[in-house]
């Protein structure tokens, strides 16, 4: 584990409401440079919410976060996208009225750092499929595509923290290969990364941590390995 | 009808059959000439990279779009010319890839409203929705199938993602259809839904046709009877899962390692 | 609907039954005046609110109605009512099945404009030919009866004749709503590509509701002709057709209670800012303050006139309810 | 008809629908790519032609005057009072149903009615065209065509050509479209979503108001005058495909053409084939001409 | 003890297009009875107002406003002929007084007509008529005729034309425009390409000052005259500008008519409104003087309405616009004026038709 005063985000006692129903109940999370999170947890249990609630797109929420240092903890979204994270929602998220192009070149935004290493070009290159579909609308494109264009398009913000909630949903088995290896390849490349994702022992084996939550709480964790490792691990996703 | 109704037949009856169907957006032929039978009692796996034309198949099996060329038989019946509706209402379900829900109804209205189109009666106009029993026990009986008795009351559009695909699936159960599409129902779920999906399957199974369009490879190696493999909007291999998983075409253009 | 709601209706319809016994002559012109709006405005509701079907034409079938009240009979004889209401629904109800026959291929805000130009088709028909007394307008000379029962020449008798057929129209969307029929429209206001998918033809389905509006507007366009006495192409112009739209919104979408209060609101509205007695000469400049009321209404009032008690209600319990998606109970 | 009266009218219909797309141009983008249904737009157009008769004796004697100078001051001052309307009234609008917008538009028309005749009375006004566009060109035998004219249709072809090549072309145009259909998105990319929209709805007030400003020495200036242009933007909004500025181009030149050659060969039915060309058009194409872009 | 007092709803335009020639008309009414120390026929008189928002199809309520819930004596309104109608209409039904102080409605005083509903100021036909006369006196032989296509602007030209057909001219084409459309250029177009020998035409407010601009911008008002009903230049002349100079119209009224009720008239309006009476302020005062005529011939009491129409009949009103008297059909006899306008004014040239009276179709009184 890194250093803790190498975390790029901090949160701590993070509670969420829709309406008046209490969603999050207390969670402390915090991640490292460069650092890989897993987040599991079944259906409904808080997972995209939490997500929401550090992007700022929750406003009912109470808690302190901090990101590279500056609390955000009543930040509006844009000024946390703009520190820099990119998300990769669920649902995907595309604008259907843009074309793929338009999706892509309307993000660009250059790192904190100046980084300018994801391209157009290079996203192109990663996702082949998208130079053929260029000039279609977000809206005519397959759910698989959607996908590949909602990562490209994060990635073309140059985060140092990209937060991909089931980002390989509905992709094919080589693509989800190549995700994965996108992934690896962003996170030596420094950026640090939160997942959530249905296949769970993949999530383990990228990620240095884990958490694991139950009805907005979070009952395990810890390294990967370990938790990957706990007996109650079974119990809590299900399986 | 119930799938309890149904005799298991031994030979296998084939309830939809698509025929040489062809598609293009524009310039992009999305399918080539895909024909393929679905019969009763099995799971037939459509796999394919992104993009291969699966959801399209799906959208002109269940009539949302005309094909530009081909047929499609249901039931016996020529369909292509019927619209979506007419093809719902002879037995034909169909689950969406994006959550297709009413967002403001409850999860219960959800699934009694599905059920509704079995018994429509929009003539009864004094008599209140909620007092159609058939209606009401097929939407109990499709809730409770797709695991969401906890959440009957909740707005439907308050659900979490994972909810909303089990939701997806209820609505398509509630029509109490002999032939399902099923696009990517295990998307979004988590591994405990995922057991539960697959248990489901394997329940309906005997009574009715299952077409199922998904990535997660394991349950279709484990459900299927047959796997059809799209690239590009052309078949390159329809086998057994056992003569899919060795077939080297298939393996370089989707699965990988798998 | 729950029982405060369904009191709330009951003691609405209540008050004005028993409103005459209390009011001169102005009041039941004004109120049966209201009531006509409120009919129209649950006219839309059914299309808007219900099915959400934006229709911005309703005042071609208003107006249909009305035109029909006057230019079916002959003017020697005092018509009946037995067939002369039939008659003036049927014949907007008539001219809905081919507009809505139409203008339901189009979705969306394209199907507000497909509605509007038919309206002003309608419009410009009775305003540019001679049928119909052109912009002039045309007089109606002799008002309907039935037999010796009901003569609806006397105000009193209008009043209550309005006052009967807003209860049926209103028992009778509210029934609608609660059926099949109703629940199914409700569906395909949220998703009509869901509908179509566990098959429900969604366009016969739509083009009723568009009907059964059509002749609703008929209605009360007719009751409007047999109060003044007098049609006009103005009826018909899509002024009226914004209006109405603007009562109902007004008054809350979604629920027919909040056509009927809406109807009301508005018209009290105007005629509160246009009082001498209160605002002195600047009621000339009534507009600015039903404007200014109408914008407060947008800003402090979410969910129309018929979510405040829900409104306080949460300011009451504390936190508010009303963020996220909107709930139906069902 | 011979050639050269034909010629004289297709320019008569080419300069009404540019003139069209002049004053419906504030509503495709507040309405068409915004996507917030604005009935206040007529009110809008009619607050630019009042001001082009009002502020012009002001601009003169504070900075010397000009036809130009006016104009600016106009935008200038559009603009500020399409940020606050924004901030005020519609901000809190875009989460909720959309009828809400026509509400709010609805009363604002009613407000902005009566301020202008508690302001400024209720007379018909003039505005003079600029003496340096004041002249005519001959046409024809008996006809001349006053060059203030050209210089309208010109702004129009300015304006649509702008417009176009923003939206389509600039990421700050993408990132408005994109705004209409997802906000939560759009900000999670690190964009102000409020000050986005804030500026293209002051912009599209500035883009109505100097539409009015230019139109007033044409139109003259007179009470109900926004009422009267209203419904006709909408239609070409939405003839054209709502969001698409070609589309809207188009439209107000198909509009041109129809009316005027409908009010020579149909006069009997000059009113209504506006609507029958919209409903055809629609019945034919159920999104417009030009989906979008 | 004193006569209770006297109702007199005002139902006129105070929003919307109409709204200037709503508050002239009420200024100018408002000033004579103020003249008559605030009583007429003995009886102080109370106002009422109701905006009518020119639109026909709330006016039956609004009359209804004043004559059931304020209990008015008298009705005065409208300017708009379809919210007129509608008046005219309840005033036959309930047999209240009613005067129009402006809309021209041939059906007022026409099929419409009633013992108790008056008009002080003109029917469409009249101006439009006596300009027939004027135009075919001036031996012009093809006149295009161009106007709004609505009842008023119909009515106007069909006056224009029975006059100048009986005159030996021929109205060669009618053109009209949808009403409230102002795009003429097409129909400039179309009047070049016929070349007629003069323009007759029936525009008021915003489309008579855009029609009038866009007729000189295109060049026409050099080579073919253009004629119109007085409403082309009235109220309009500050924002037509130097393109109306020299238009003649004709209508009851004119600005510096010179005589000394004119005179006294205007100098007694421009001090009390601190502004210059026009052709609505002088109906709305003359409204006020008919029913001073009647209401003294019945003493106050508005029930004796056949007394109160002999005496409107038999009376001369002396009116600013020059005396006039009220025929049959309670339209006024009058002199219509040929005006010509220069320097933003609407001047005298003559008398275009002497004591010109409203035919009265349709009229069974
Ligand atoms: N907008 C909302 N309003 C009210 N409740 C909501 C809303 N969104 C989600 N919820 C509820 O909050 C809880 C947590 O939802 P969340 O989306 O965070 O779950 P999740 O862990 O991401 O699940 P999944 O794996 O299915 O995506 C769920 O019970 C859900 O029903
Ligand atoms: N409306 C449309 N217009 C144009 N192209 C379309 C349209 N809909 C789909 N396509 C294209 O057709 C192709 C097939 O799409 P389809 O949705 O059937 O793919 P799929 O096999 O379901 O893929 P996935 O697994 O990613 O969901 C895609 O390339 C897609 O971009
Ligand atoms: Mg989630
Ligand atoms: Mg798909």
């Amino acid at each position: 584990m890194k250093p803790s005063s190498e975390f790029i985000l901090e949160a701590s006692c993070i509670h969420a409401w829709y309406g008046s129903s209490h969603v999050l109940h207390g969670i402390d999370l915090a991640i490292g440079r460069g650092e890989t999170i897993g987040l599991l947890g079944r259906n409904g249990m808080g997972k995209s919410t939490l997500i929401r609630t550090l992007l700022g797109h929750v406003t009912q929420r109470d808690g302190r976060i901090t990101l590279f240092g500056q609390d955000t903890s009543r930040a509006r979204p844009h000024e946390v996208a703009r520190l820099g994270v990119a998300y990769v929602p669920e649902g995907r998220g595309v604008f259907p009225n843009l074309s793929v192009r338009e999706n892509l070149i309307m993000a660009a935004r250059r790192g904190r750092d100046g980084r300018n290493d994801w391209s157009y070009g290079r996203v192109l290159e990663t996702f082949p499929r998208l130079k053929e579909r260029l000039s279609n609308l977000g809206a005519q494109l397959s759910g698989g595509e959607q996908q590949m264009l909602s990562i490209g398009r994060a990635l073309m913000t140059h985060p140092d923290l990209i937060i991909l909630d089931e980002a390989t949903e509905g992709l094919a088995p080589l693509i989800v290969l190549d995700i994965w290896n996108v992934i690896s390849a962003i996170r030596a490349s420094g950026i640090a990364t939160l997942i959530v994702d249905r296949d769970y022992r993949k999530v383990l084996t990228q990620a240095d941590r884990a958490l694991v939550l139950q009805k907005g709480q979070v009952v395990l964790q810890g390294n990967a390995d370990e938790v990957a490792g706990s007996p109650a691990l079974a119990d809590y996703l299900g399986v | 009808m119930k799938p309890s109704e149904i005799s298991s037949d031994v030979s296998p009856e084939v309830l939809l059959r698509g025929r040489e169907i062809t598609r293009r957006w524009g310039g992009l032929l999305a399918l080539n000439g895909v024909s393929l039978d679905l019969a009763r009692g099995s799971v037939h796996a459509v796999i394919g990279t992104n993009g291969a034309g699966k959801s399209t198949l799906i959208n002109i099996l269940s009539g949302e779009i005309p094909p530009s060329s081909g047929s499609v038989e249901l039931l016996g019946q020529e369909v292509t010319g019927w619209t979506q509706p007419r093809r719902a209402r002879l037995g034909l379900g169909r689950s969406y890839q994006r959550n297709t829900i009413y967002p403001s109804f409850s999860v219960f209205e959800n699934c009694r409203l599905a059920a509704q189109a079995a018994t429509q009666k929009p003539w009864q106009w004094w008599r209140s929705a909620q007092h159609c029993d058939a209606s009401l026990s097929a939407a109990h009986d499709a809730a409770s199938r797709a695991g969401l008795n906890d959440l009957l009351d909740r707005p439907a559009g308050l659900l979490s993602h994972g909810q909303k695909r089990q939701l997806e699936i209820a609505m398509c159960l509630a029509t109490a259809p002999q032939v399902l599409l099923l696009d990517e129902p295990l998307a979004g779920m988590g591994a405990e839904e995922t057991e539960r999906m697959l248990a489901l399957l394997a329940e309906l199974k005997p009574g009715h046709a299952i077409l199922l369009v998904e990535h997660d490879m394991d349950a279709v190696f484990r459900i299927a009877e047959r796997i059809t493999v799209m690239v590009n909007g052309a078949v390159i291999a329809s086998d057994t899962p056992a003569g899919i998983r060795s077939n080297p075409q298939v393996q370089a253009a989707y699965l990988g390692d798998h | 609907m729950n029982h405060s709601k369904t009191l709330f209706v009951l003691l609405a319809f209540a008050g004005l039954a028993l409103y005459p016994l209390m009011a001169g002559n102005y009041g039941i012109d004004l109120v049966t005046k209201m009531m006509v709006y409120a009919i129209f405005a649950l006219s839309l509701e059914l299309l808007v609110g219900t099915t959400g079907l934006i229709c911005f034409g309703q005042a071609a079938f208003f107006g249909i109605g009305a035109y029909a009240a006057v230019l079916l009979p002959a003017q020697t004889d005092a018509p009946s009512l037995l067939w002369l209401l039939p008659a003036c629904v049927l014949a907007a109800a008539l001219y809905a099945l081919a507009v809505g026959a139409l203008s339901l291929r189009t979705k969306g805000a394209y199907f507000i404009m497909v509605t509007l130009a038919f309206a002003q088709m309608a419009y410009y028909v009775v305003h540019d030919t001679p049928l119909g007394g052109g912009t002039d307008g045309i007089y109606l000379t002799l008002k309907p009866v039935l037999g010796t029962l009901i003569d609806l020449d006397k105000p009193l008798v209008l009043y209550g004749f309005t006052l009967l057929m807003l209860v049926g129209v209103f028992g009778f969307l509210a029934l609608l709503a609660r059926s099949r029929f109703g629940r199914a429209l409700a569906g395909i206001r949220v998703n009509e590509q869901r509908m179509r998918a566990t098959g429900f033809s969604t366009y016969p389905y739509k083009l009723a509701a568009f009907v059964i509006s059509g002749g609703i507007a008929g209605l009360a366009g007719f009751l409007f002709a047999v109060k003044d006495g007098f049609v006009n192409p103005e009826m018909m112009s899509w002024h009226l057709s914004g209006a109405v739209l603007i009562m109902i919104i007004l008054g809350g979408l979604g629920h027919l209670r909040g056509a009927l209060v809406g109807a009301f609101a508005f018209a009290l509205l105007q005629e509160f800012f246009k009082s001498e007695a209160v605002f002195g000469d600047f009621a000339r400049h009534w507009h600015l303050g039903l404007g200014l009321s109408i914008i407060a209404s947008v800003v402090l009032l979410p969910r129309g006139l018929v979510g405040l008690p829900g409104q306080l209600r949460a300011r009451l319990v504390g936190r508010s309810n009303l963020q996220g998606v909107r709930h139906e109970a069902v | 008809m011979d050639l050269s009266i034909f010629l004289i009218q297709c320019l008569n219909a080419l300069q009404y629908g540019l003139l069209l797309f002049l004053v419906a141009s504030g509503l495709t983008l507040i309405f068409g790519i915004m996507g917030v249904i604005n009935l206040a737009h007529g009110s809008f157009y009619m607050i630019g032609a009042y001001m082009a008769y009002a502020l012009a004796p002001v601009v003169g004697s504070t900075f010397g005057g000009g036809f130009f100078a006016t104009l600016a001051v106009g935008v200038v001052l559009a603009v500020l009072l399409g940020y606050v309307l924004e901030w005020a009234f519609f901000s809190f609008l875009y989460e909720r149903e959309h009828l809400q917008q026509v509400l709010m538009t609805y009363g604002l028309i009613l407000v902005f009615e009566e301020l202008r005749s508690l302001l400024v009375g209720d007379e018909v006004h003039g505005v003079e065209v600029p003496a340096f566009l004041a002249g005519t060109l001959p046409l024809g035998e008996l006809m001349t065509y006053p060059v203030y004219r050209l210089f309208v249709s010109g702004v129009c072809l300015v304006l649509a050509l702008g417009m176009y090549l923003i939206f389509t072309r600039t990421r700050l145009g993408m990132m408005i479209r994109a705004g209409s259909t997802n906000r939560e998105m759009v900000q999670s990319l690190g964009i102000d979503i409020k000050f986005l929209y804030r500026v293209v709805f002051a912009a599209g007030l500035g883009v109505a108001v100097l539409a009015g400003m230019v139109a007033a020495p044409v139109s003259s200036v007179y009470p109900g005058m926004g009422d009267s242009v209203l419904i006709i933007c909408f239609v070409i909004v939405v003839i054209g495909g709502i969001g698409s500025i070609r589309g809207a181009l188009l439209a107000a030149l198909l509009i041109g053409f129809v009316d005027t050659f409908g009010k020579v060969f149909l006069p009997q039915a000059a009113g209504v084939l506006v609507y029958v060309l919209m409903a055809l058009i629609l019945l034919w194409k159920p999104d417009g001409l030009f989906k979008a872009g | 003890q004193a006569p209770a007092k006297l109702k007199v709803g005002l139902m006129l335009p105070y929003t919307g297009t109409y709204a200037a020639l709503g508050t002239a008309i009420e200024n100018g009414f408002k000033q004579y009875v103020a003249e008559q120390g605030g009583k007429l026929g003995g009886r102080e008189i109370e106002f009422v107002k109701v905006d009518d928002e020119s639109d026909p199809s709330k006016a039956t309520d609004n009359v209804n406003k004043l004559i059931k819930r304020d209990n008015v004596d008298v009705l005065i309104g409208s300017v708009h002929s379809g919210v007129a109608m509608a008046m005219a209409k309840v005033a036959k039904d309930t047999g209240t007084l009613l005067i129009v102080p402006n809309a021209g409605a041939d059906a007022v005083t026409g099929a419409m007509c009633a013992q108790n509903i008056f008009r002080s100021s003109f029917s469409n036909w009249q101006p439009g008529y006596a300009m027939g006369e004027v135009v075919a006196k001036k031996g012009h032989k093809k006149v295009v005729t161009i106007t709004w296509k609505y009842a008023a602007g119909d009515e106007s030209v069909r006056g224009f034309k029975e006059a100048f057909e009986k005159g030996g001219g021929k109205v060669v084409k009618e053109l009209s425009v949808p009403f409230p459309n102002v795009e003429f250029q097409a129909l400039l177009t179309e009047i070049a390409a016929t070349r007629p020998d003069a323009v007759y035409t029936f525009f008021a407010g915003g489309g008579a000052v855009k029609f009038v601009k866009d007729y000189a911008g295109a060049g026409l008002k050099k080579s073919i005259p253009l004629y119109g009903a007085g409403f082309l230049t009235d109220g309009t002349l500050e924002a037509q500008g130097l393109d109306a100079d020299g238009l003649l119209t004709t209508l009851h009224y004119a600005d510096a008519l010179g005589t000394p009720r004119d005179t006294s008239f205007r100098l007694a309006y421009a001090k009390a409104y601190k502004q210059q009476p026009d052709v609505y302020a002088v109906q709305g005062y003359d409204a006020a003087q008919m029913l001073g005529v009647g209401l003294a011939a019945v003493k106050g009491d508005t029930s004796k309405k056949a007394e109160f129409a002999d005496a409107l009949h038999k009376a001369k009103i002396d009116s600013p616009r020059g005396p006039f008297t009220i025929s049959r059909f309670n339209n006024p006899v009058q002199d219509i004026y040929l005006r010509q306008v220069a320097g933003k004014e609407n001047k005298l040239v003559g008398v275009a038709s002497k004591a010109l009276t409203d035919p009265g179709r349709g009229c069974r009184l």
